[in-house]
């Protein structure tokens, strides 16, 4: 009885969910000749082996986290936000053209950049929100497209002798004043270097090798906030409303058209601020000419969905995702089982997380079973 | 060719889970012949991938090279994104190899922090070079503009329309290595022969889009061209198959791609990446490593030229011409331009 | 039927229930709601199938699992929401599953739609087969179900609520065609909570309440009354109290009103009105003749062409429904759950959908999340909205009549000057509408202003002090209660002249 | 012109694998199932088709497994979305993953550790009409299936079966028809169409599989069934639109007019959303797309 109501919690779905596809990976391992068990240990280690490794998996995590949150935003307004890609450009393109354009002192510099990041975001995301209000384009259209005209804008500008850094494919970095790189400036300098160079403190490999930023507190900083704002603000329960019933909303003076709009800018500033997150924590703090989407956008997909589309369970999936991909390298190279392997688990995990119901009609058997033989009781009494 | 690679990808397998158990890879080295040590080394793959048909592809080739002769460790990392370069050379730092190799000039810059942080850890990096080059980095350049300027030499020396054609993926500093390179091949010959052919360039602003690589290239042959320069990475496919279907020449990029259409692929601008990667690594074993320099490989040293199968379409008094170029190119006599700069300062000279 | 058992989950629907049906009749069924009529009915088309019990036709025993089996057993039915595919043309309904096909596979409409001709012919059906579904008004949908039963050559032909979205005359047409077609041999089960209808048309009535029978009666042998009592258990009050009070000011008034549909015809034609406070005023009408339109400008929800719409004083002409609610005008909508509640919310949380923006709810756009319940609880307390203790229970779990109590609840809780009605009680049983029309009247009596729209003529008449007659876009007359009856406004409804007026 | 027939190839060449993804989403979001999955099922049909291309010699055999593999991953998609009322866009993002995963995977299996394919020894044949204008088969193919599907849709019995069941299924279920069954079938076929679409690429347009071939080609399948308003004509127009502006793009792109060729790379996009712009329309979707069916639910 406990077990079944356990069953049915959404968590426990979700959990079940991941162990499910790691068996099914390690299936398809088996199959392609691979012993699975070393895999996984490789993908454990390559995550777990040494702090900076979970420093690089919580680096990593950030901007997904973030997109992941994006998507959340939308779907709560009942809408299918797919342009994180286009929007996370936006927001590192601004980022680069802020915080390597402008002198500001340390610390208001990333204030400044982030803030413009996502203003310029949020207004992609806002023209996306008019074009589905006022001129009835799908959000989903706009945004594939948009997608695509963000790449090739982005791969425009950065050749534009204003923002190329001359000899390179690649724009100019943003300044280190603008870096949210954590004991930068200390640990760039001699006296820093000398002292990470000779401590054998693992925050001193952390801060020497990854480029440990701050940004994992904006994103969690955002995701509370998302939070906070669904739970306990006007504004939230009114974009929660027009999500699941225009007409309802709108008879009761809740702006439909104003809240999509709202919602879409919400959501794409925050994938704008993925991208400049990433710009300002992470080396090389510059955009580079991209062959196609680097992929951001559908991993927040992939994470919002494992989250449970919550904004705190986007923190945790974002996580799970970011060690999955960054652990699935190891897989690769100490095991030589292709990282597409992750794929398909994480493909695996979503699937499962779609068909949960599956848990709680196997949980339910036991009790339908019961109710069969009382129907038959019925039927003798009839 | 297939099962010979076939069991050397599962000899790999083995030999990595052996050095796992081992620890290091180092100790099996009485095992294999002797050519110094046997080494451990990796490769970081830039965004196109290891498979990408091009560079990287042709990198990690070489070092399946180096573990079927002379069974060293290696192992590679891919790239999906950019942040990625930084965290997949300090993961393979951990590990201690002997030698990190990174492709393509977007790692430069992780690579150069990589080298300066980690001190001890021998680096390579290819493409790309710098202005002050860390001891423990060697940097390696190809001139594929020298390879280029052949491959339009025979195309100048061929085209029976006058009008050849390149289609290119995204431009940067690389890519017009092959342009202006193929450019002023074409122009070379257009100047023996004393006549005017016109080269067609068009970017199809993706490595992958294989349909609109296709769609340029046709309509290309279409306005007349019958030789196209196929440089678009991954989408260079579909330039290939248009040449197929329009029953015209190509020139294939890279590797030699005459696998792909034996009947179109004239021959191809090679970039032995697989060979100068091979030859460096080995050196690492006799203990020279040219470490902080830049060096640029080119014709002289077989590092780039045209494919082997070049004979079987292009007529033995143009490969022998084509020889006579090459060997000018060696000796300096013609220096190949290798951006739009010294493509102008080149053309004036050929004027 | 014999004894029909049927659980949802652990909740018992019926209980060994029993049904007998004479050929060549027309028998009704009446019970509260969730009695369980619809779910019996349900269950004699193989729409559901039943835990236990056993299903007789012209006296042998059938299994009937699929609607599939019903169809082929002669057993039609028009469900009480309709099963139409709005996009599709009126031949298209008819015709889906049992399509006419000329070379295999492909349809032909031509051989449909002349035996679709000669069965309205027989009984005298008046049907535009090439109308969409979306474009036709309710009465001929509902012709449409049965044209789809008869298509099928059914005998036994079931009717759930056929008669909750009609007009009178519509009404009395569908009686008509109901007795044409016991003439021609067939039988009839017909659901409603009209008892007038009840008496009107059938010869036998079963009740049931909560599930159980309650009783079988034949209708010679009794009168509404005590069919009433037997369905609730207790007696029931069909009059409602008014206080005689003096009307106020007006309050609320609409001056030479023009709306158009989304097509651009005009359905709502130079309409003035205005109402006091303490007033009721009704509109009666055949639906489709503007009332969809007119409450639609007057809650900004479509855009007014000329005209003009004041309230207090204020011009609230297209604005927003935002600033209607401003201006203390609340809505009781027509569809509660499009319009009315938002599903997935909590009842605490729709009860507050209006008013999220003001204090005590929420102060400086934070919600006050122990407000909201309270205020909840206090309404499901007043309302007796069920079950007890639903403020966390998401709306949509509610039942139809406890989700209706909680939007009245909510309008009246607003305080509003001015209470729109729509279709207050549409599909609610008397015992739930006797406690809306109170409630109703409760807010007149206080007096507030209040704009009654409704098909039912007859709660049109019982409640307003005033009533206009919506026809064709224009008001045919506006009528004081007391010279209103229902043969009158019937008459200006159907676009009669009022003879006394002229 | 001869320019007028290479502008009428490469549009039909582009359009051709969008327009049989294209038909697939419609068919699947007409039974009322959001098929978000497309770009799966075309990147699991490009490899199938390309692979089993390669090792049988045969391209039509290679396309018929197309079909099949992205039925398979369709098949799945039913299931969770039929079976167990799942989330259709989250079964859809989930089979996105697997399939190219599986892909990429198999790949490496069959092909020596390479994530694509060897060229297929003969292609799909071609089809000259003259005037400059020639054809893939499966540009053919698409173009009757076009019309096959409309005169399906629009004149069959099973047309309007399927179009009742994405509005009303309840009404469909009372009168018989099977809601599930036609749910499975249709998004079964629309998984068939998308592999066939993903093997048009890599059988006609080009000779191979490689990770890339399809690249967000799904999506704009996708984008196309929206702004076609789920008609079958419509979307393959819409297709075709798009596939006009990429041939304009190269066409352009090869004068001597200065706009920048990333700028010129915006403009199907750009064109995409400002025609959208201006037929302003109401959207025509299946009212009940996307929503599980539940017998007997209110
Ligand atoms: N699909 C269902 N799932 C769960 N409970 C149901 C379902 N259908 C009906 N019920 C329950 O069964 C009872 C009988 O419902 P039914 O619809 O048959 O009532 P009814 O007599 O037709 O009422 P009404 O007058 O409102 O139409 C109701 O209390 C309802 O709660
Ligand atoms: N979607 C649903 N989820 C859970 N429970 C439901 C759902 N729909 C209906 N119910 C249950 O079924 C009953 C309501 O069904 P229905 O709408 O037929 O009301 P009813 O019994 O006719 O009562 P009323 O007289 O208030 O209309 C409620 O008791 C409710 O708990
Ligand atoms: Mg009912
Ligand atoms: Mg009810």
């Amino acid at each position: 009885m406990k077990m079944r109501e356990l069953i049915k919690k959404p968590a426990t779905g979700i959990l079940l969910a991941i162990l499910i596809g790691f068996v099914a990976g390690a299936v398809v391992l088996a199959v392609a000749g691979f012993n699975p068990l070393e895999a996984y240990g490789a993908l454990f280690r390559g995550v777990f082996s040494k702090p900076k490794y979970i420093a690089q998996v919580i680096i990593k995590s950030t901007p997904i986290i973030l997109t992941g949150i994006s998507f959340v935003v939308a779907f709560k307004s009942g809408l299918f936000n797919i342009g994180g890609e286009g929007q996370y450009i936006m927001g590192a393109l601004t980022a680069v053209i802020v915080g390597g354009k402008l002198e500001l002192p340390p610390g208001l510099h990333f204030v400044v950049v982030i803030i413009m990041a996502m203003i310029m975001s949020g207004l992609l995301g806002a023209f996306v929100g008019v074009l589905k209000t006022r001129f009835g384009v799908h959000e989903v259209i706009s945004c594939v497209m948009l997608n695509w005209i963000m790449l090739y804008l982005s791969n425009f500008l950065i050749t534009t002798e204003w923002l190329k850094k001359p000899g390179t494919e690649a724009s100019i970095e943003a300044n280190t004043s603008a870096w949210s790189v954590v004991l930068n400036s200390w640990k760039t300098s001699d006296a820093g270097m000398e002292q990470l160079a000779n401590s054998n403190s693992p925050m001193a490999e952390v801060l020497l090798k990854t480029d440990f930023n701050y940004g994992i507190l904006v994103a969690v900083l955002i995701a509370v906030g998302v939070y906070f704002l669904y739970k306990n603000t006007t504004k939230g329960y009114e974009l929660r409303a027009v999500g699941i019933n225009q007409h309802a909303s709108q008879l009761a003076g809740i702006s439909v058209n104003k809240n999509v709009i709202l919602s879409m800018a919400i959501s794409a500033a925050i994938a704008g601020l993925a991208g400049a997150l990433t710009i300002t924590g992470v080396m090389p703090h510059r955009v580079t000419q991209l062959a196609t989407h680097e992929g951001y956008g559908f991993a927040g997909i992939s994470v919002a969905l494992i989250g449970g589309c919550s904004p705190i369970g986007s923190i945790f999936s974002g996580l799970f995702y970011s060690m999955l991909t960054y652990g699935s390298a190891s897989i690769q190279s100490e095991v030589g089982a292709a990282s597409e392997i992750m794929d398909i688990v994480i493909g695996v995990i979503i699937y499962m997380i779609a068909i949960s119901s599956l848990f709680i009609m196997l949980a339910n058997r036991k009790k339908t079973a019961g109710c069969a033989a009382g129907k038959r009781k019925a039927e003798k009494h009839g | 060719q297939e099962p010979a690679q076939e069991s050397s990808a599962a000899q790999s397998t083995e030999n990595e889970s052996t050095a796992q158990e081992n620890g290091e890879g180092e100790s099996e080295a009485g095992s294999k012949p002797a050519a110094g040590k046997t080494l451990n080394v990796a490769l970081v793959a830039d965004l196109g991938g290891i498979n990408d048909q091009s560079f990287n592809q042709s990198a990690w080739e070489g070092m399946q090279k180096l573990e079927a002769d002379l069974g060293y460790q290696v192992k590679y990392l891919e790239s999906a994104q950019e942040s990625d370069f930084g965290s997949n050379l300090d993961k393979l730092t951990d590990e201690e190899p002997d030698m990190i190799w990174g492709v393509g000039f977007l790692m430069a810059d992780a690579m150069l922090n990589a080298a300066k942080t980690n001190p001890d850890q021998k680096y390579g990096i290819v493409d790309s070079s710098y202005e002050e080059t860390p001891e423990n980095l060697t940097s390696v350049l190809f001139k594929a503009q020298e390879s280029s300027f052949l491959v339009g030499y025979i195309a100048g020396r061929m085209t029976e329309t006058d009008h050849v054609g390149l289609v290119g993926p995204i431009k940067n500093p690389i890519i017009d290595q092959f342009e202006y390179g193929f450019r002023a091949g074409v122009a070379y010959a257009a100047k023996e022969l004393d006549k005017d052919i016109a080269v067609d360039v068009q970017y199809a602003e993706s490595f992958s889009d294989n349909a609109k690589a296709k769609a340029i290239a046709t309509v290309m042959y279409n306005d007349g061209a019958d030789i196209l320069f196929a440089m678009t990475g991954g989408a260079s496919i579909g330039v290939i198959e248009a040449a197929k279907e329009m029953d015209q020449y190509v020139i294939g990029v890279d590797r030699d791609q005459n696998y792909l259409a034996p009947e179109n692929v004239l021959t191809s601008a090679i970039k032995n990446v697989d060979q100068v990667i091979y030859k460096i690594t080995r050196e690492i074993a006799d203990g020279t490593f040219a470490g902080g320099t830049a060096t640029s490989y080119g014709l002289a040293e077989d590092a780039v030229g045209i494919a082997p199968t070049s004979d079987q379409l292009v007529p033995a008094d143009i490969l022998a011409a084509t020889d006579k170029v090459k060997e000018e190119l060696i000796s300096g006599t013609i220096t190949a331009p290798l951006d739009e700069d010294s493509f102008n300062e080149f053309m004036a000279g050929l004027a | 039927m014999q004894g029909i058992t049927k659980y949802f989950g652990d909740f018992c629907a019926l209980k060994e229930v029993e049904l007998a049906v004479r050929a060549g009749t027309i028998h009704s069924i009446l019970g509260e709601n969730g009695a369980g009529k619809t779910t019996l009915m349900n269950i004699l088309y193989g729409f559901y199938t039943c835990d236990s019990g056993k299903i007789f036709v012209h006296g042998s025993e059938q299994e009937i699992s699929t609607p599939k089996d019903a169809i082929n057993l002669g057993i039609g039915m028009v469900h009480q929401h309709f099963m139409l595919v709005e996009p599709y043309t009126v031949l298209q309904n008819i015709i889906l599953g049992d399509e006419t096909t000329k070379i295999p596979g492909i349809i032909d409409y031509k051989k449909a739609r002349r035996k679709i001709e000669g069965l309205a012919q027989a009984y005298h059906f008046n049907i535009d087969l090439d109308a969409k579904i979306q474009d036709i008004t309710v009465g001929m949908q509902q012709r449409v179900e049965i044209m789809k039963a008869l298509y099928r050559g059914a005998e036994i032909l079931i009717l759930d609520e056929p008669t909750s979205v009609l007009t009178p005359q519509e009404i009395d047409e569908l009686i008509d065609i109901m007795h044409s077609m016991v003439k021609n041999g067939k039988t009839i089960v017909i659901i409603t909570h009209k008892l007038a209808e009840i008496m009107k048309s059938s010869d036998e009535c079963t009740v049931i309440r909560k599930g159980k029978n309650v009783a079988s009666v034949k209708i010679e042998d009794t009168s509404e009354n005590e069919l009433a009592e037997l369905m609730v258990g207790r007696k029931v009050h069909f009059t409602v109290e008014k206080e005689n009070r003096k009307t106020g000011e007006v309050i609320f008034s609409v001056d030479r009103l023009t709306v158009e549909d989304d097509r651009g015809i005009t359905k709502v034609n130079d309409i003035s009105f205005g109402i006091r406070a303490g007033e009721i005023f009704g509109i009666a009408g055949v639906d489709g003749n503007g009332q969809q339109e007119l409450f639609e400008a007057i809650a900004s929800l479509r855009k007014a062409k000329t005209g003009s719409i004041h309230m207090k004083g204020v011009n609230i002409t297209n604005t927003s429904p935002r600033e209607m609610f401003e201006n203390g005008i609340c809505v009781i909508p027509e569809d509660r759950q499009k319009s009315g509640l938002v599903l997935e919310f909590t009842v605490a949380e729709n009860m507050v959908l209006e008013k999220i923006g003001r204090a005590p709810f929420s102060r400086h756009g934070l919600l006050d999340l122990k407000k909201i319940r309270k205020n909840a609880t206090d309404l499901i307390r007043e309302y007796d909205v069920r079950p007890e203790h639903c403020e966390d229970t998401r709306a949509g779990a509610l039942s139809g009549g406890n989700q209706q109590k909680a939007i009245i609840a909510r309008a009246i809780s607003n305080d509003p000057d001015l209470l729109i009605a729509v279709q207050p009680t549409r599909g609610l049983d008397v015992g739930a509408i006797e406690f809306v029309h109170k409630a109703i009247v409760g807010q007149r009596n206080q007096g507030k202003a209040i704009l009654l729209i409704s098909l039912e003529l007859e709660e049109v008449l019982k409640l307003s002090d005033r009533i206009a007659v919506l026809y064709n876009g224009k008001f045919a007359d506006i009528l004081d209660a007391k010279d209103a009856d229902e043969n009158r406004i019937g008459l200006l409804m159907a676009g009669g002249k009022n003879d006394e007026n002229a | 012109m001869d320019n007028i027939g290479i502008i009428i190839s490469i549009t039909l060449m582009y359009a051709t694998p969008l327009i049989l993804a294209a038909l697939g989403g419609i068919i699947s979001e007409l039974s009322g199932i959001t098929n978000i999955g497309i770009e799966g099922m075309m990147v699991i049909g490009a490899f199938a088709g390309a692979a089993v291309g390669y090792f049988s010699g045969n391209p039509w055999i290679g396309l018929l497994c197309a079909a099949g593999a992205g039925g398979l991953l369709a098949l799945m998609h039913a299931i969770a979305c039929v079976k167990f009322n799942a989330n259709q866009i989250i079964s859809g993002v989930a089979l996105n993953l697997i399939g190219l995963g599986l892909s990429l995977f198999l790949s490496r299996i069959f092909f020596d550790g390479a994530t694509q394919t060897l060229p297929v020894p003969s292609k799909l044949p071609k089809i000259s009409l003259g005037g400059g204008i020639s054809l893939d088969s499966t540009v053919i193919i698409a173009l009757c299936l076009v019309v096959f599907v409309w005169f399906y849709l629009y004149r069959m019995r099973g047309g309007l079966r399927l179009r009742a069941i994405g509005e009303h299924p309840a009404a469909a279920d009372t009168l018989g028809i099977n809601v599930y069954l036609f749910r499975y079938l249709a998004v079964i076929v629309s998984g068939l169409l998308a592999g066939m679409g993903g093997a048009a690429m890599s059988l006609a347009v080009v000779s191979s599989f490689t990770p890339i071939v399809i690249s967000g080609h799904g999506y704009i399948a996708l984008a196309a069934v929206i702004f076609g308003r789920w008609n079958p004509v419509g979307s393959s127009l819409a297709c075709i639109l798009f596939g006009f502006a990429q041939a304009l793009v190269v066409i352009l792109g090869g004068g001597e007019i200065a706009i920048p060729s990333q700028i010129l790379a915006m403009l199907p996009y750009i064109l995409t959303i400002a025609v959208l712009m201006l037929l302003k329309g109401k959207t025509a979707a299946p009212r009940a797309s996307g929503v599980p069916y539940i017998k007997g639910s209110r």
